[in-house]
């Protein structure tokens, strides 16, 4: 593998100060994979991160970032990972502010920027609408121009930590008379703005409030909160999406799972070879996507629409990997994390009870969002086998 | 789909028992009902429970004399399928479980009170077999004499609906013999740790510090087949349940994938899902038959007083066969909804739910894979 | 399970008389999963079982069959594969028989009937084409008429046991005009008729003689060679092919692999857990579609186009089952055992090496021929699923 | 689809080794000259062999003085990819391995001329270091003195090219050590047993009935360890064959997919078998990053003396992980082809053959899983 002088000593002053600054309490939502992490939190630790400068990890630093390379970057991440710390907020840090740099104003830049380094604001991603998942350009929530002011009507679906955003970017419907690609406009919102109303989906693994339906009813918004040009949004949602390429494969996740698992196994003292079998075959399983990952990032050529097998495996192989940490579980895993006496109940040495089975129910999601497996498989079909 | 038996050759009577089954939960026991029960204090309704005992549900395998209806085990698998087609929620297998361990070892001598109130509903009964993950594990719970009096001592682990229920039925070791029990849940000495399930229904873990237990709550000792024999004949009926289930994913998916648009046409006119609905298809056709074929190896285990391995290796391949399918199907299912399949109001996430519990109880695949092997 | 009477006394009537009838040359040869068993030992044996009444199994009294009810066919059929019997002769006595007696005329019947009762003639089949094989119905061979005969032209290719038959009933195009269904009409031909030309294909399992491609320029074969109405074949040849529904699935000849493999691994003393659980999971699987093709033959209602799984899945298990053999076998299966100096250094104590991998290689075709899983799956779709 | 490297960085010099490679073979060895070839006598061809060694590919991990390039085992695994891209069939591998074994635990002392008449092709070389299907498991063969001579007896399973070689490398053992020895193929008292295998390489048994040895062929003592290491190296070798074996299933399928038509419409246009190639083509991207892995592990244990288990690690993960994917890749290969994935005279059944060699020799993926997880 190519070297890379003192990506130890850094991947090590990382761990180090993960270990040291990570509070507690959020350590242990993290273990318990908690989808519904307070914001309070979330900023405090993105605050202590912020302090070394690693708030923006994917920032250049003409905009305050680290200016970390690749792989530094790459390091980082696993390290986060594998420390129990909270994913970064990837709406505003990893999707609005480098569509921001790249198509925003000076104005919108100064105006929105700073404000996501220091985590005033959380941002929420508005792009799907209940009839327009996988297919995202027949998206119909309409912004209308009346003079200064675009007027919002309509919803969307799916809105990840809308419940606790400040703002909202979003696609919106502003000419239905061309091709569907055409006529969408990339716009920015207040979420506290008149007409806006967040109402939360519940999911059947019940993981607490994560998605939400947002509806729109008259909500005006300033011209100036449209980012490009008016009806050509498109493009621009088509590059903020590919920042999601990588990551999404969430390897670095599964790696923290397989050693909770294996750690799990030592304590229960599991004797299943049927189980052991299916362990191994998913461990290297997950180092092939792993080494695929690590390849398509620093090998020879950078890859393309490629990495969309990062996505699709990735996934796949998590999900497996969750099945096993369920099966290892065993009965106890059976139990209702939302009912404060079954979790009290639980014995003392299988604390994993409390937290697996919905983690196991839940990321079911990670095939079916960003691109569903089905789709990352046309997009590979059409854009790398041509056909 | 229509399930249609082909390896049961049902009786016209019992045609009328499957279909009038599922008209009854179809009717009194809508998706919206389950999903208000699901945070209730029981978790199922007391209404409900006195209608399937109106229907005779509940005493459906006892003799006339006992207040049953003196139906088959097929008969009893036929109303516990169509509780899983509807995703109905309650204590109906174990509370049969129960009454099966009550007569089928005592004939219910000196508990006939109890027997009558049970299938009038009036009365919740259970059964905890197992201590372990391993069903049939060997109890550490001990019966013990002390002074002319007998004592109860240990712990029982996950026992359906045991929070619900006035008796327990449990298995217990004296001076290295098994003898099975009936506790009343309320003695002093028995301590509840109820629980919750991600599929709502409820269970609870059970310890037993001294507890005083009658000459006459000692029902008889059991050989370690015969508590076999008695989850097997459970596990047949979960197996029933659970390809229903998967019968229900199936035919919603296909459902959603006929209306649901994308990209200007339905779902179903898309090659690639159309081949993965169909592998959904073959696995609840392959299920079906493996469910049916342990109902009846139950049925021969019921009529039997001796143990044939053989039946008990049918079971075994088919709670490991439909364990696996059954998740499975439940993830396509998800799946081929797209984000829908995640929120809480559809059904599918729940089906799912419950197949996953049922891969769980009573042995998961691979428990069942060796014990087929072996 | 609905219980027959006498049924058991039934199957070890055939059991017993297999056991003391069938050669040992030919039960070699099966055991040995040979493809190209000589036609004389085909015919010595369908003798042998016509000496019983047997030939035919499937044969109604009236044209000299057994009568036999299906759950007697059913019982033979398994009785043949459990035996190490060959296969019976699919084209004549399976295929074309119940065809003719359904929609051949009189002096056909009388023809052709009692030659395949005696195995006078060996049939074979000529339906696909270079370019028509899942997709039948775009078959280009020609038969056009000229007085008092079709002149054929063109190729059939897949033809089974083409270079050891003396006849072959095929579909050949009489009209172009209409949609590709119609114009079809169903023919035989003698295979010795000037103008025939029968290549062999070889397949890369190295089977040795199994399927052909047969030329056909100028042939000429009389009107009375016709079967049906002119143009109307396609839906003698649908009902031809929905005669294969059963036994496709080849559940009892994987249930004879199953018993080889236990017999191997218990000599070979396996001790290994992973091949175990495989192993395991594979005899589950066949049994479910046991069951099923028992549930679907003799259950509550007749299966329709719901039979198609039982060849889909079927197949698929045979493979697993097959893949499995040959892994427990060992190194020693690597051999190619088209070489007899190899053959002949076999260890003596497995003689397996000396065939599995052609079967396994060779068997792959199951998945392929007689409508491929994937037609399967669209048959599924449209008919069962109505999608 | 051009092989390209991620993890293993190439030098424009390694980039101009798997070029040439390539060329090279796809013309000197088209497929019609294999096929040509699997039924000759030895299976492959001496002017071909004049020719890889002329190229210097026989010599090129030996240093200069020895007639070798002093190449790098990458360098080596870039032209063994290529001919696993191309489906050559021939000795390199084995000779590779042997000259490995001579050179490296003894520098090639004393048998300086026999390793130059095997770089130059003018002595056919081979190596046989398992006597069962476990990859290093313990010589039986038994090297033994007698009288001041030296005796060996036993016999070594399917070693490759055996009948093809002059001499063979092989271990044995004494007094509870292990020895590695050069045999003189033709010496009184070996016999060998040849085999064809199904994918047209050649190998054979060798039983040694009191075969002489001199002091002079014994190369020296053996550490279990050792005799693993060159085996781990070898394997890595021919995950980077596998994993280009892949790719050309991928290639030649989707090539044909998009030619072959079917109700009036290429194949490729059909979603089922869109996704199904695409399951292919990400199986051959997991792959290959596997068998760069694999061989830079292997480039690692070369250049150590000391073992590591954690290369030991990745190599066996690679090859169970490939193993199983090359199989997946050749069955789906021929099922995409149809029938004419059948015939003999396509290339695709033959990469499935060559494949399925592969997940066989030097421990299947079963062994090798065992291998990582312990």
């Amino acid at each position: 593998m190519t070297d890379f002088p003192d990506i130890k000593a850094f991947q090590s002053s990382v761990r180090q100060y993960i270990k040291q600054n990570l509070p507690d309490e959020l350590r242990k939502l993290v273990i318990q994979e908690k989808m519904d992490i307070p914001r309070d939190l979330q900023r405090q630790w993105h605050r202590i991160l912020q302090k070394k400068g690693w708030g923006c990890p994917s920032w250049p630093m003409e905009y305050g970032g680290p200016g970390w390379n690749d792989m530094q970057h790459f390091v980082f991440e696993r390290e986060i990972a594998l420390g129990d710390a909270p994913r970064s907020m990837v709406y505003g840090v990893g999707m609005l502010a480098p569509t921001i740099m790249k198509y925003g104003s000076e104005a919108q830049k100064q105006e929105i920027l700073p404000r996501i380094q220091n985590a005033d604001h959380f941002w929420c991603q508005g792009f799907s609408e209940p009839g327009a998942g996988s297919d995202l350009a027949s998206l119909k929530t309409r912004a209308e121009l009346d003079g200064n002011e675009y007027v919002i009507n309509g919803s969307k679906m799916w809105t990840s930590e809308g419940h606790i955003a400040d703002r909202m970017f979003g696609l919106f419907r502003t000419d239905s008379s061309g091709k569907k690609q055409y006529g969408i406009t990339f716009l920015t919102l207040n979420m506290d703005a008149p007409g806006v109303e967040v109402h939360t989906i519940e999911t059947y693994d019940g993981a607490g409030r994560e998605i939400n339906q947002v509806f729109f009813r008259d909500v005006r918004i300033p011209v100036t909160n449209r980012v490009g040009e008016e009806h050509q949004g498109w493009s621009i949602a088509k590059y903020l999406l590919s920042l999601e390429r990588f990551g999404t494969a969430e390897v670095s996740r599964s790696m923290r799972t397989l050693q909770k698992i294996k750690n799990l196994a030592r304590r229960n003292k599991l004797n299943d070879f049927d189980f052991d079998a299916r362990l191994t075959r998913a461990e290297i399983s997950l180092r092939a996507v792993e080494l695929t990952e690590y390849r398509m990032l620093f090998g020879e050529e950078p890859a393309g629409a490629e990495a969309s097998l990062l996505k699709l495996k990735g996934t796949e192989i998590q999900n497996e990997i969750l099945e096993l940490f369920h099966d290892a579980v065993g009965n106890y895993a059976l139990i209702d994390a939302r009912d404060d006496t079954s979790v009290d109940n639980l014995p003392e040495n299988l604390p994993e009870a409390g937290y697996i089975a919905q983690a196991h129910f839940n990321f079911r999601k990670t095939e079916i969002y960003a691109g569903s497996s089905e789709v990352q498989k046309n997009i590979i079909a059409k854009a790398v086998l041509g056909i | 789909m229509k399930i249609q038996s082909r390896i049961l050759i049902l009786s016209e009577e019992q045609k009328m028992i499957r279909e009038s089954a599922l008209r009854l939960l179809d009717e009194e026991f809508p998706f919206s009902v389950r999903q208000k029960l699901s945070k209730s204090e029981t978790g199922f309704d007391a209404e409900h429970w006195k209608l399937f005992a109106e229907m005779g549900w509940l005493g459906i395998n006892l003799p006339e004399t006992l207040g049953g209806l003196g139906g088959s085990l097929v008969d009893a698998s036929l109303i516990y399928q169509q509780m899983g087609r509807t995703l109905v929620r309650s204590p109906y297998l174990t509370t049969l479980t129960g009454l099966k361990a009550l007569t089928h070892f005592t004939n219910g001598s000196g508990h006939t009170d109890t027997l009558k109130q049970v299938v009038s509903g009036n009365r919740m009964l259970t059964c905890g077999l197992s201590e372990t993950e391993n069903p049939g594990h060997p109890a550490q719970t001990r019966l013990e004499e002390n002074k002319d009096q007998w004592r109860l001592n240990g712990c029982k682990r996950l026992v359906p609906w045991a929070g619900q229920s006035d008796d327990i039925i449990i298995s217990a070791i004296q001076k290295g013999e098994h003898y099975l029990l009936i506790v009343n849940a309320n003695s002093p000495g028995v301590r509840k740790l109820p629980y919750r399930m991600y599929d709502g229904s409820r269970t609870a873990d059970i310890e037993f510090s001294n507890v005083e237990i009658t000459e006459n709550c000692i029902l008889g000792a059991i050989s370690k087949a015969d508590i076999q024999k008695l989850l097997d004949i459970e596990t047949a009926m979960m197996c029933m349940e659970a390809s229903a289930c998967m019968w229900a994913i199936q035919d919603q998916t296909l459902e959603f994938m006929k209306t649901r648009e994308q990209f200007g046409q339905p779902l179903s006119t898309l090659q690639a899902l159309q081949h993965r609905i169909v592998d959904v298809y073959v696995k609840c056709q392959l299920a079906q038959s493996m469910a049916e074929d342990a109902i009846l190896a139950a049925e021969s285990i019921c009529n039997n007083s001796d143990s044939d391995f053989r039946n008990t290796k049918r079971i075994s391949a088919a709670k490991a066969f439909i364990g696996e399918a059954g998740r499975f199907v439940g993830k396509e299912g998800i799946q081929l909804h797209g984000g829908i399949g995640m929120t809480d109001d559809m059904p599918i996430g729940h089906y799912f739910k419950r197949l996953t519990t049922f891969d769980r109880l009573n042995g998961d695949a691979s428990w069942h894979r060796r014990r087929f092997s072996g």
